[in-house]
């Protein structure tokens, strides 16, 4: 079981680094962010997992805090472009 | 055995190099900030891997949350007074000489050569070596907590702690006095989802924040990260201008700032005395007073890091102070 | 038996996890590739997250997969929806002073 | 190889990376993210001595010490942000 | 319940920042009090330390390594009543320098966070409690640094920042090397350390981290403009305290080290040298006054580096103290020097070396008290400066060591030559068509200085009983 967790892990990672080609491509503001918010959730899958392989429960609140953290950073670069600064 | 893990140590290992050097190799600012918190919460992923959950937690809610949206906040600052027009056209805006080719090749070389040297070292020195394992395990009991890492903070080592509460103070002072003057930005027009949203969610960080704190004392959490995840709050407040600081809330803001620093240095002067040194909490109290002083200082964190996320004390629009208005 | 399950449910959830990543490398414009994201990768979520809780010991754990799952959810559609609405603002905002921001 | 070594690697090639760029970047903000590469590097290292080979728990006090460098780091970040703030405020009054 | 001093030393300027911060109207009374209170608490550890030798508390009952120390020597005394004494001084002529009201409002919780700083580096006894010491004192004087607001000291302060945060993190780095070899942090495991590659790594990282904080050359390049463009109270109190936080650690951490190695021992000194040459060549052509008082700065750090090049080679026992001696000078003469510059920069109106001489205003008690300081920097007898230079110079001879004697000579010259531009300035004033005024009241922003000035040349007098109290405690290694 472990080791296909494992397996599970890195295809999960691997989507991580597939999708920093759109971070880095762009081509626009949004697309960069919005891939970061992919990341976001994927690193909770990550450690969903990864509390199950280590047997650690405390990685879940690690989780919660990445979830919720996700839609600061979401919020604060939506906030920030829309808001027109006299 | 080899551990199932260790392809995934590997790669995870590689990415968070390989995004270190994309941090400062791509030509986009905006790019390369939104690369760094991706940088940081792999980072995270990696501290929780190796068993520390709470610097994971830590990272993520500070170093990678309330840092990305700092770092935003002055990317959009830096643009907004480079180019008026299009606010989120992706160019660098100071003037940036580029350095010379032969400089940036010996720089690297440099570098390269102190990681080589670090590295050496780094693998000569003992693996998993001696430690304060046995020392802490000792302690533990005295220490009026049941997690270890919250006991060397709140305990053992509360002094460099408090120490760390006080730099916090002194950089809202020192970025109340840097930053002058106010930008009346009017409200961004989020529209009726965010306010759904922040109505469900708001409270519900809240909860999270002080469950994450009240944790502290048996299980990874505490007062930075609970505190890191309330400022998150204030964060999402001021960004949706639902609150707008006002120049009458100084007063009250300056306490919040000083409310961890003052509690937990005078409770480490008043538990001297009768043969007690600073810091020495009674043992029979020492629980009570380790919680009162993080959950205290958890405000303060809280209100300051929203603090450092705003940057200028509010001031009235005709106050003398408010001249330097831009 | 329920680690099976679980297992199945876990790579299920992969799955939906990689096709997301394919669809956000793929897809041509913004508002598709957000369609792939949010709602791909908000099935892997809930498939994996469903997995981990059926191999929890405490029903604690249960409860903790199951609030981070919502927060994921509700994030996401919030987040998804503020990305949309913003670069939709752009599109008007600057229809033909800039092709790409 | 052991996770240790692994990561403890990755420290130090962070650490030196961002020392990279905290000597050669020209643009302010990109500085200042060269520091932040500095300081997850150290980070790395203390928690990486911390780890002890389960299922023996790590060191609590490197942990300690390095949740205390991140908020040392924030705050330092906030001061250098702002300061970053104020002069691109002041250059832009001066060049009206 | 009596106070223990030591700790009133750390906790009288802490809560005394949180107060002035609560209220701005009476930072300055609130200010002064909480140095005075520590003026009257380093007289008491003065005589503990006496009686004692040395003394420490253990923080929250923890014994080290576990837990912080906290620990008074000679030495820290020494530096802790310089710091306050300085501080003092410096803070009464404060109260009249700065008119600004936002300017005085947020100067006193700043100041009192850095003396907290500084005061915790000086009694410290734990390498990672330094780290988050010196990112305390950072923070505090880049706020100082811009206290002015003026794009010059705004984008100074910049850079002092950027150097500081990567002067710390090397530091931390550091930290994490040496708790990688030994497990602990504490001085005295540091001592007992065998000599290892991952600590050589440690302790060259802390070097280099806190070489780049004291700005020696050539990591200086911070230095001049932060000292120069910031307001006088405030470059006082940079130019002589603040960069003799990172001199002490570095003079604490090199004697902790296992013998350092000769060739780190000549480099040091030859940046020292380069310093002391590079510095004097700048300060001779500084065309504004506070500009080459910093240069003068960076110069006289050249000059402690090489008594610490001399140190390492000639055995530690000994020559450590003209290193010592001469931090303290610096710090006396320089904080009074930078004072009596802000006051003929606010009399005269303009800090223009070449045009101090057509002023018809002659601040005549400010410059009195610069010709003062300059005696001691260019180390005129009797100065404290002298017996400095004169210890490390009747060193380097014993032990054969001309090149240091030649440096320390060349330097001396040079600094003469660029006071003299100064002081010639302020003598004649032949090109002033008006006829000259003389300034001759007594306000009391000319008496800091003044009293900075004079005491810098006068505690050359006490340099025996000052030599024999830094031995106190036996800060290095000869354990009786």
């Amino acid at each position: 079981m472990t080791t296909f967790l494992g397996g599970v892990l890195i295809v999960l990672l691997s989507s991580i680094l597939a999708g920093l080609v759109r971070v880095l491509r762009g081509p626009r503001m949004a697309d960069r962010m919005m891939a970061a918010q992919l990341f976001g959730t994927s690193a909770v899958a990550i450690l969903i997992i990864l509390s199950r392989v280590t047997d650690s429960p405390a990685f879940l609140d690690v989780a919660m805090v990445f979830a919720l953290l996700a839609a600061v950073t979401l919020v604060a670069f939506v906030a920030l472009a829309l808001r027109r600064v006299r | 055995m080899t551990d199932p893990l260790i392809l995934f140590d590997l790669l995870l290992a590689g990415s968070i190099v390989a995004l270190a050097v994309a941090v400062l190799s791509v030509r986009d600012l905006f790019t390369a900030i939104v690369v760094f918190i991706v940088f940081g919460l792999l980072s995270a992923l990696a501290w929780a891997r190796l068993a520390a959950p709470d610097v994971a937690l830590a990272e993520a809610a500070i170093g990678t949350g309330v840092t990305g949206a700092l770092l935003l906040k002055t990317l959009h600052h830096l643009r907004h007074f480079s180019d008026g027009q299009t606010q989120d056209a992706a160019r660098d805006l100071t003037a940036v000489q580029p350095v010379p080719m032969g400089v940036t090749v010996a720089n690297a070389a440099f570098c390269g050569l102190v990681a080589l040297g670090l590295a050496v070292a780094f693998l000569g020195a003992p693996q998993a070596g001696p430690g304060f394992d046995a020392l802490v395990s000792d302690a533990m009991p005295h220490s009026g907590v049941a997690h270890p890492v919250t006991a060397v903070l709140l305990n053992f080592r509360a002094y460099d702690t408090l120490m760390e509460v006080v730099v916090l103070l002194a950089a809202v002072i020192a970025v109340w006095q840097i930053e002058r003057g106010l930008t009346e930005a009017p409200a961004p027009a989020l529209g009726m989802v965010w306010a759904g949203f922040a109505r469900l969610t708001l409270p519900a960080i809240v909860v999270i924040g002080t469950y994450l704190l009240w944790k502290g004392a048996e299980a990874p959490g505490g007062a930075f990260q609970g505190g890191a995840v309330l400022a998150a709050v204030g964060l999402l407040l001021l960004l949706s201008r639902l609150y707008v600081p006002q120049p009458s809330h100084r007063g009250l803001a300056r306490w919040a700032f000083v409310l961890g620093t003052g509690v937990f240095a005078g409770v480490a002067l008043l538990v001297t005395g009768g043969g007690r040194v600073a810091f020495q909490y009674p043992p029979e109290h020492a629980k009570t007073l380790i919680l009162l002083i993080e959950g205290l200082v958890t405000i303060s964190i809280a209100v300051t890091l929203a603090a450092l996320f705003h940057g200028r004390e509010p001031v009235a629009l005709n106050a003398p102070e408010s001249r330097h208005d831009t | 038996m329920l680690d099976l399950v679980a297992g199945l449910l876990i790579a299920l959830g992969t799955v939906f996890f990689v096709a997301g990543t394919v669809g956000l490398l793929r897809f041509p414009d913004i508002y598709c590739r957000l369609h792939a994201l949010t709602k791909a990768d908000g099935l892997g979520l809930a498939l994996i997250a469903l997995g981990a809780s059926l191999m929890a010991r405490t029903p604690g754990e249960v409860f903790r997969i199951v609030l981070i799952w919502f927060f994921v959810a509700l994030a996401s559609a919030v987040g998804g929806h503020l990305i949309a609405a913003y670069a939709r603002r752009m599109d008007r905002t600057r229809e033909g002073s800039l092709r790409h921001d | 190889m052991t996770p240790d070594t692994i990561y403890g690697m990755t420290g130090i090639a962070v650490f030196a990376i961002g020392l990279a760029g905290a000597l050669c970047a020209q643009d302010r903000l990109r500085r200042m993210l060269a520091l932040k590469l500095c300081s997850v590097g150290a980070g790395f290292l203390l928690v990486v001595a911390a780890w002890r080979r389960p299922p023996d728990v790590p060191d609590p006090v490197p942990h300690a010490l390095v949740i205390t460098g991140i908020v040392v780091m924030v705050s330092a970040t906030a001061v250098a942000l702002a300061l970053i703030r104020r002069l691109q405020t002041l250059e832009a009054e001066d060049a009206d | 319940m009596p106070i223990d001093p030591l700790i009133l030393s750390l906790f009288a300027p802490l809560f005394g920042a949180v107060a002035a911060f609560l209220f701005p109207r009476a930072a300055a009374v609130i200010g002064l009090l909480a140095v005075v209170s520590i003026c009257a608490a380093v007289p008491a550890l003065a005589r503990e330390v006496l009686a004692a030798g040395a003394v420490s508390v253990a923080l929250g009952g923890w014994a080290p390594p576990l837990g912080i120390s906290l620990r008074a020597d000679g030495l820290s005394v020494a530096m802790l009543s310089m710091t306050a004494a300085v501080g003092l001084l410096v803070s009464c002529g404060a109260l009249d320098a700065l008119r600004d009201a936002r300017q005085r409002q947020y100067f006193w919780p700043l100041w009192l966070l850095l003396l907290t700083g500084m005061n915790g580096v000086y009694l410290s006894t734990d390498i990672f409690n330094l780290y988050v010491m010196i990112e305390v004192i950072a923070l505090a004087a880049v706020g100082l640094t811009v206290l002015s607001g003026t794009r010059e000291a705004v984008r100074a302060g910049l850079e002092y920042m950027y150097a500081s945060i990567l002067g710390a993190l090397l530091f931390l780095m550091g930290v994490g090397f040496v708790y990688l070899q030994i497990g602990r942090l504490d001085f005295a495991g540091l001592i007992a350390a065998e000599p290892s590659g991952a600590m050589s790594a440690g302790l060259a990282l802390m070097l280099v981290g806190l070489l780049l904080k004291s700005a020696l050359f050539p990591l200086h390049f911070w230095l001049p403009d932060a000292h120069a463009n910031a307001t006088a109270p405030a470059s006082a109190l940079l130019s002589g305290l603040v960069v003799k936080a990172a001199l002490y650690i570095f003079l604490r951490l090199i004697t902790q080290m296992p013998m350092p190695d000769e060739v780190l021992i000549t480099l040091i000194g030859a940046l020292g040298a380069g310093a002391v040459i590079w510095g004097g060549v700048q300060a001779l052509r500084a065309e504004r006054l506070k500009l080459l008082v910093a240069w003068s700065t960076v110069v006289q750090i050249g000059l402690i580096f090489i008594a610490f090049a001399r140190a390492g080679q000639g055995g530690l026992s000994e020559s450590w103290k003209a290193a010592a001696l001469l931090v303290l000078a610096h710090g006396v003469a320089k904080a009074g020097m930078f004072l009596a510059a802000g006051r003929i920069k606010d009399e005269v109106g303009h800090d223009i070396i070449r045009d101090l001489d057509r002023s018809p205003m002659r601040p005549t008690l400010a410059q009195f008290s610069f010709a003062l300081a300059a005696i001691s920097l260019i180390g005129l007898p009797p100065s404290l400066g002298f017996i400095g230079k004169w210890s490390l110079m009747e060193g380097a001879m014993a032990a054969g060591y001309w090149h240091w004697v030649a440096v320390t000579m060349i330097g001396t010259l040079m600094s003469v030559a660029y006071f003299s531009r100064v002081l010639a300035g302020f003598l004649r004033f032949d090109r002033v068509r008006a006829p000259v005024v003389e300034h001759q009241g007594w306000a009391l922003a000319d008496m800091a200085p003044l009293v900075l000035a004079v005491s810098a040349v006068s505690l050359g007098l006490l340099a025996a009983p000052i030599l024999s109290f830094l031995e106190l405690g036996y800060p290095f290694g000869a354990t009786p």
